[in-house]
């Protein structure tokens, strides 16, 4: 039973840093309608300049407040280089784009910073404890903690102010939103903004996780399950969503793992999202259109 | 007097919980011409898409050509013969007029996937019977000289007479128009008007009308259903219609 | 959009592609030189998923190439002259650098093929035959290639991914006082989920059944950036120890989550590939302790090093841009091959003359090779690369690793010396599906006396 | 509406005009000269073109194809391609296997057919789910397919790498292991599938497919048979893939496992029908030139100009972003795709001869 348990718990941490990378994409997409392939390659770059900038020998807050600069311009960059010239245009043609954007990213990064792997320390112990019998990582703790205040803060700003109200309104209608008196390209350059902020508190967590490597840029492969069981458009959704690809991933490699002889996690989640969405044709939290002819 | 083409009883319908349709009954006789008219909101688009199978009745019964129904699948109301034109255009867009209209009788398509890839059995000889019938109705309706035309790049109101051919060159026993004339001009609908009047005669095709036009709809049917807020408030020759005060207090005398 | 615009997205794509073939003609043109040089092509992977490991085997491979052109002059005067092919680490682009480069340079051929990666390796196995270049494959490959009358032209020299497993196995018996010892042990091998990662399946259950431990497989999925499920399994199995068979991302997250599950460090054995300071470095400092099996054993202080570090890299003509990975178990790895092909081909000059030597002389030179102690002292290679002879019934010749500790800065060897992997026992199986293999391919074996 | 390959794709076929006529004989024209000269090409080209450049090429147009099909004709994207290159290579490697005395144009065929019915199980959810959402659930058929092949040693008949390498392919005793010999196999695999494609899409069943990519509702309104339409789309889609992954397989590379038909090749093929352009024959060949071309040009070229210049990694590393680079300028650039850029040029030039 305890075995369960600590499976479970795992799993579900694990998933927590699936929605953190899911976040990035929920906000982007609910502006913009862009499914932004890219998010997988802001993470690395802000984990990487991250590094390099603490390798130069700066500080903590002053290595992330440069990062967080950089990755905000290169989110708005990327809205305005390449997203703008092409609004109106189908969505496969805007998903391909994010990922010709990706190469860039990942080739100019390395240009710039190397392809070496580093080792990322944000000081967060790692020794398990022991909660009623079960064994818990205290990083992961602190990564489901940080997700969870990252999730609390977007939700206020977006629930709060004029930009948030806006955001939700060109979910309906462009053109309500135009009406609050905020540009959509204003709009969409601040969402593209804080994605970039977003890329790089999952930069750091999983950086820190696993090594600040190319890798980074294969999260996105986790993050898209969960974005299909939660809905494209929804916060609250990425975090559910996250926490059944997590649990479910982590007990299907135990349980459904030993039938089938391992690593059913590559492909699992991706089938439980289609069984979701066979039910639920737009997502746990997404809602179907009617159609109108 | 022969059995009605149509007849609808007590059809309901709502989305989220607000009733688009209440308890609707009323006849389309075969070989008529009936315009459904009513505010904008009335429920009219509703009940056309409730006949040929989109949105699904809560209750209620159809009765097609003598096959009662209370839900239809889209592709089952085509194959029984009912044929249909979109208030908006629903057309193949990036099509040209020939392949819009011939694509009207894929339903009568009997060659399989096999014969069409490799030009065998039953294919060539279909082709040519399809191209037959699709350049009748083309010439019929007057669209010879856009044929071989992107839909998407002619006028609109040549758009909504390739909307007629796509419906007509099935042969519906049942054509439902919705708003064939909406954002036509004077001689368009004309025109327009000309095309259904004849459809009705020469094809024998029974036609329901979506129309806001007035004087188009008490010209050209033989049948009014007045609709308002999903509720039947008038049902008969225009003239009747034309003279019932509730008509005229829910539709007529507010709106023209 | 208007006719101009056309026009102009046209001429511009146009311009662009006139741009692109004539500086094509201008590269293919550029260096016409005497065949007086050896042509020696390199596949490498700088860009991708797994560029981090590669850059320093480059370096290795190419300052000691650099060395033997500048102080050595050459191979007995034949200078070596190589260019690189970017492969990625994926089949499609190896197979294109593989043809591209295969017909030689200049009129200089090619004497030996390294592809640089596993899956790409098995790609090549019957174009090499084709083509009569041979592969050598160092710590990867088929491991059936040993034998090489069924594969002519590939050669996994050194250690094999059996000879990995089983000197691994070798190791942990050391630890626990002798082979005896390993009755009632439980070894649990965590393993990249690939057909490199399955590889070490068939000799582990051999071994299983001859010492008598437990044999438990763990796979860990593509490409392995979560693994909290499988280490929770090993937490409710514990076994003894851990064989980690990684690649890539996968090994630092294993050590990671080992210390989350609280499993001891240091009884996790990594495999070559899951050993290098590449895959333990992320891991921080929870990876001291972490132990690992080589057949490249880091340090920077053996002979060869002092004369690479005198006349390559402090005259500023290392291609190693981290001077910290001097003498890493990456950089150590590229210096092994290249002082397995270098001595091939002299092997082979000495058979055929002192001249640029093709791909079918290559293999006679490798079928040759001989790297006794003595050899590998004049090189300057004691202790770096084990000894090493080579026939055509064994292509792989060594099959023995140094088991190396990190202790968060570097790594030291722990094993004594070499650990020599169950050859004896594992072969007999390996010529058995060699044999499998030339009857499914319809291959005549050939004949090993020569 | 399904927001995927229907509502902004513009110009599906070109508007007709004058120049129709001249435009049409210089295209016929054109692909005769064309075809010939890929019939005349092995004897002026040396192994490197052939094997690593042309072969490739074909079967990257051949699988583009198959994609277009359901993608650019009826509307249906799919990220699975990968995955059904795979069911076509291993299904035809067992068929090869297990079936020696069928001949290898069967065994290619029975292969695609067994990858278009796993290609019908595969397109089962696009009856209820629509737009991206769609996409995203094709990922579940190559991450299943991937892993099904990786996992179970019967597909790869026991061999301890799970690779699958090429029996001897020849041809009522003619042997075509040769690099002209497995060019010829790919060169008339090609133009067979191009032909019966094209015969296909302009009958009603090509018909079917455009009216559902362009209106789905209107389409089963008018009595197009939607659901059978896709799933047909699905089939005769993943048939040519598997065929392309069969020919990858055993033409291309003679040795593969699950990982060369991973999601970095569906996403290839999809960069390669959105440039060369959707819902047109002449884009696949186009778009898959784009894609295997201009990465081996960009390195010769990079080679060419800067080779010991700069360190190659850097060099390596600019390659990648400028490909990204000019994948993004072309789709900003040419929204429909470079068969529509060269459709232009032919109205231009026949326009000027016609003159």
């Amino acid at each position: 039973m305890s075995f369960f348990v600590e499976t479970l718990v795992g799993g579900l941490l694990a998933g927590v840093m699936y929605s953190l990378v899911a976040i990035g994409f929920v906000l982007v997409f609910k502006a913009s309608g862009v499914f932004n392939f890219a998010q997988g390659s802001m993470v690395l770059c802000a984990a990487l300049t991250f590094v390099t900038l603490r390798d130069k020998g700066l500080d903590f807050w002053l290595a992330a407040l440069i990062t967080l600069s950089v990755m905000v311009v290169l989110g708005i960059a990327v809205e305005r280089v390449v997203l703008r010239p092409l609004v109106n245009r189908p969505q496969i043609t805007l998903f391909m784009a994010t990922l010709g954007v990706s190469f860039m990213i990942e080739g100019v990064a390395q240009i710039a910073m190397g392809a070496s792997v580093h080792e990322l320390d944000l000081g967060i112990v790692d020794t398990p404890i022991e909660i009623g019998g079960v064994q818990v990582s205290q990083f992961d703790l602190a990564a489901a903690g940080t997700a969870g205040i990252l999730v609390i803060a977007l939700s206020i700003f977006f629930n709060k102010t004029r930009i948030g109200i806006a955001l939700r309104a060109i979910a309906d209608d462009p053109q309500a939103a135009l009406s609050i008196g905020i540009r959509l390209q204003t709009l969409w350059q601040i969402v593209w903004g804080v994605a970039g902020f977003v890329s790089l508190v999952a930069g750091l967590l999983w950086g820190a996780r696993q090594g600040v490597q190319f890798a980074l840029t294969l999260v996105v492969l986790k993050a898209l399950p969960v974005l299909i069981i939660g809905g494209f458009t929804s916060m609250a959704g990425a975090i559910v969503g996250g926490l059944i690809v997590g649990a479910g991933d982590s007990l299907a490699e135990i349980y459904l793992g030993s039938l089938l002889g391992g690593s059913v996690s590559t492909w699992f989640a991706y089938v439980l999202a289609v069984a979701f969405l066979l039910v639920r044709p737009a997502g746990l939290f997404g809602e179907a259109p009617i159609e109108r002819i | 007097m022969a059995e009605p083409v149509l007849q609808l009883r007590d059809v309901s319908l709502s989305f989220k919980g607000i009733k688009a349709l209440n308890a609707l009954s009323f006849n389309v006789e075969r070989g008529e011409i009936c315009a459904l008219i009513g505010p904008n909101g009335a429920g009219k688009s509703s009940l056309l898409n409730i006949i040929n199978g989109v949105y699904r009745a809560d209750s209620g019964s159809i009765t097609f050509n003598g096959e009662q129904f209370v839900r239809i699948r889209p592709a089952r109301a085509a194959h029984l013969g009912v044929g249909r034109t979109f208030q908006h255009n629903a057309l193949f867009r990036h099509l040209s007029v020939l392949d819009n209209v011939l694509a009207g009788l894929i339903r009568h398509c009997r060659a399989t996937i096999v014969e069409h890839a490799f030009g065998i059995g039953r294919d060539r000889r279909e082709a040519r019977e399809f191209n037959r019938r699709v350049d009748e109705i083309v010439a019929f309706l007057d669209l010879t000289k856009h044929r071989d035309k992107v839909v998407a790049t002619l006028p609109y109101g040549v758009q909504k007479r390739v909307d007629l051919a796509r419906a007509l060159v099935g042969g519906p026993s049942l054509l439902l128009l919705d708003e064939p004339m909406a954002g036509m001009n004077q001689d368009e609908k004309q025109e327009m008007s000309g095309f259904i009047l004849e459809t009705n005669t020469r094809l024998r095709t029974s036609i329901v009308l979506i129309e806001h036009d007035m004087s188009v709809v008490m010209g050209l049917s033989h049948h009014v259903v007045v609709l308002d807020y999903g509720r039947k408030v008038g049902d008969g020759s225009p003239e009747q219609v034309r003279r019932n005060p509730d008509v005229i207090a829910a539709y007529l005398g507010t709106a023209h | 959009m208007s006719l101009r615009k056309q026009k102009r997205i046209m001429s511009r794509a146009i311009g662009l592609a006139a741009l692109v073939l004539s500086a094509a003609a201008i590269g293919t043109t550029a260096s016409a030189e005497d065949a007086k040089t050896q042509y020696f092509p390199l596949a490498t992977f700088r860009v991708g998923a797994y560029a981090s490991s590669g850059i320093p085997v480059w370096a290795g491979e190419i300052d000691y190439f650099r060395y033997i052109n500048e102080v050595e002059g050459g191979i007995n005067g034949i200078k070596l002259v190589w260019d690189e092919c970017e492969t990625n680490w994926e089949v499609e682009k190896g197979v294109e650098c593989y043809e591209r480069v295969k017909a030689g340079k200049n009129g200089s051929p090619v004497p030996i093929f390294l592809p640089h990666g596993d899956p790409i390796s098995k790609a090549l196995t019957e174009k090499s035959v084709a083509d009569k270049i041979p592969l050598v494959t160092i710590a990867y490959g088929r491991t059936e290639a040993i034998d090489g009358r069924v594969f002519p032209y590939s050669f996994p020299v050194v250690f094999s991914f059996w000879s990995e497993a089983s000197s691994a196995v070798n190791f942990i018996a050391e630890k626990v006082g002798g082979k005896d010892k390993l009755k009632g042990l439980k070894i649990a091998t965590v393993y990249h989920d690939s057909p490199y990662g399955k590889e070490t399946q068939v000799p582990l259950a051999h071994l299983a059944k001859t010492y008598g431990f437990e044999d438990i497989q763990i796979p860990v999925p593509h490409p392995g950036n979560e693994q909290s499920a499988q280490w929770a399994k090993i937490r409710q199995l514990k076994p003894d120890w851990v064989f980690l068979r990684g690649w890539g991302v996968m090994t630092p997250v294993a050590i990671k989550t080992a210390a989350k599950v609280g499993f001891p460090v240091d009884h996790i054995v990594g495999g070559i590939w899951s050993g290098s300071e590449e895959d333990v470095r992320p891991a921080g400092a929870v990876a001291k302790g972490y132990l690992a099996i080589t057949p490249f054993p880091a340090g920077a202080n053996f002979e060869i090093h002092q004369k690479l570090k005198k006349y390559i890299l402090d005259k500023g003509l290392s291609d190693l841009k981290d001077p910290k990975s001097f003498g890493s178990v990456y950089y150590n790895s590229g210096v092994d091959e290249a002082i397995v092909a270098v001595e091939a081909i002299r092997t082979a000059q000495a058979h055929f003359g002192v001249r640029p030597i093709n791909g079918e002389e290559a293999q006679w030179g490798l079928e040759h090779l001989d790297l006794s102690e003595k050899r590998l002292a004049e090189i300057g290679a004691t202790g770096l690369q084990q000894p090493l002879k080579l026939s055509a019934k064994d292509h792989e010749g060594g099959g023995a690793g140094k088991v190396l500790q990190w202790d968060g800065e570097k790594w030291n060897v722990v094993s004594n010396g070499w650990v020599k992997s169950d050859r004896d026992l594992l072969l007999p199986l390996i010529y058995e599906r060699a044999a499998a293999y030339a009857k499914e391919k319809g291959i005549t074996p050939r004949d090993a006396t020569n | 509406m399904s927001a995927i390959g229907t509502d902004a794709i513009e110009g599906f076929s070109a508007t007709r005009d004058t120049a129709r006529v001249t435009r049409d004989r210089l295209r016929v024209g054109s692909a005769v000269l064309l075809l010939a000269a890929l019939v005349g090409i092995p004897l002026v080209a040396n192994d490197y073109w052939l094997n690593a450049v042309l072969i490739p090429f074909l079967i990257m147009s051949l699988t583009a194809l198959g994609l277009n099909l359901l993608m650019g004709y009826a509307g249906q994207a799919s990220l699975g391609t990968g995955g059904f290159m795979s069911v076509g290579a291993y299904a035809t490697y067992n068929l090869l296997l297990r079936l020696p005395e069928l001949p290898l144009p069967v065994s290619l065929l029975l292969g695609g057919v067994i990858s278009g019915l796993v290609g019908i199980v595969a397109g089962l959810p696009s009856l209820r789910i629509k737009g991206f959402y769609l996409v995203a659930s094709t990922l579940a058929t190559q991450f299943l397919l991937e892993w099904l092949f990786n996992q179970y040693g019967w597909f790869s008949n026991y061999s301890t790498s799970s690779s699958i390498s090429a029996p001897r392919l020849a041809i009522f005793g003619h042997d075509l292991s040769s690099p002209t010999g497995r060019y010829f196999l790919t060169l008339a695999t090609v133009v067979v599938v191009t032909v019966v494609a094209t015969r296909l899409v302009r009958s009603q069943t090509g018909r079917t497919w455009m009216a559902i990519r362009d209106m789905d509702t209107a389409a089963a309104v008018i009595g197009v048979p939607v659901s059978a339409g896709k799933l047909k789309a699905f089939f005769v889609s993943s048939l040519v893939i598997g065929i392309a992954g069969a020919l990858w397989a055993f033409a291309y590379l003679g040795t593969v496992d699950a990982r060369s038909f991973n999601l970095d090749r569906s996403f290839q093929v999809m960069f390669a029908i959105i440039i060369g352009g959707m819902g047109s024959i002449s884009g696949n060949y186009l778009g898959a030139a784009f894609m295997i071309l201009l990465p081996i040009l960009l390195d010769h070229v990079g080679g060419g100009l800067f080779g010991g210049a700069i360190d190659p990694g850097q060099l390596e590393n600019l390659q990648k972003a400028l490909f990204g680079a000019l994948i993004v300028w072309f789709l900003i650039k040419e929204p429909r795709g470079l068969a529509a850029l060269l459709s232009r040029a032919w109205t231009q030039l026949a326009a000027r001869l016609g003159r």
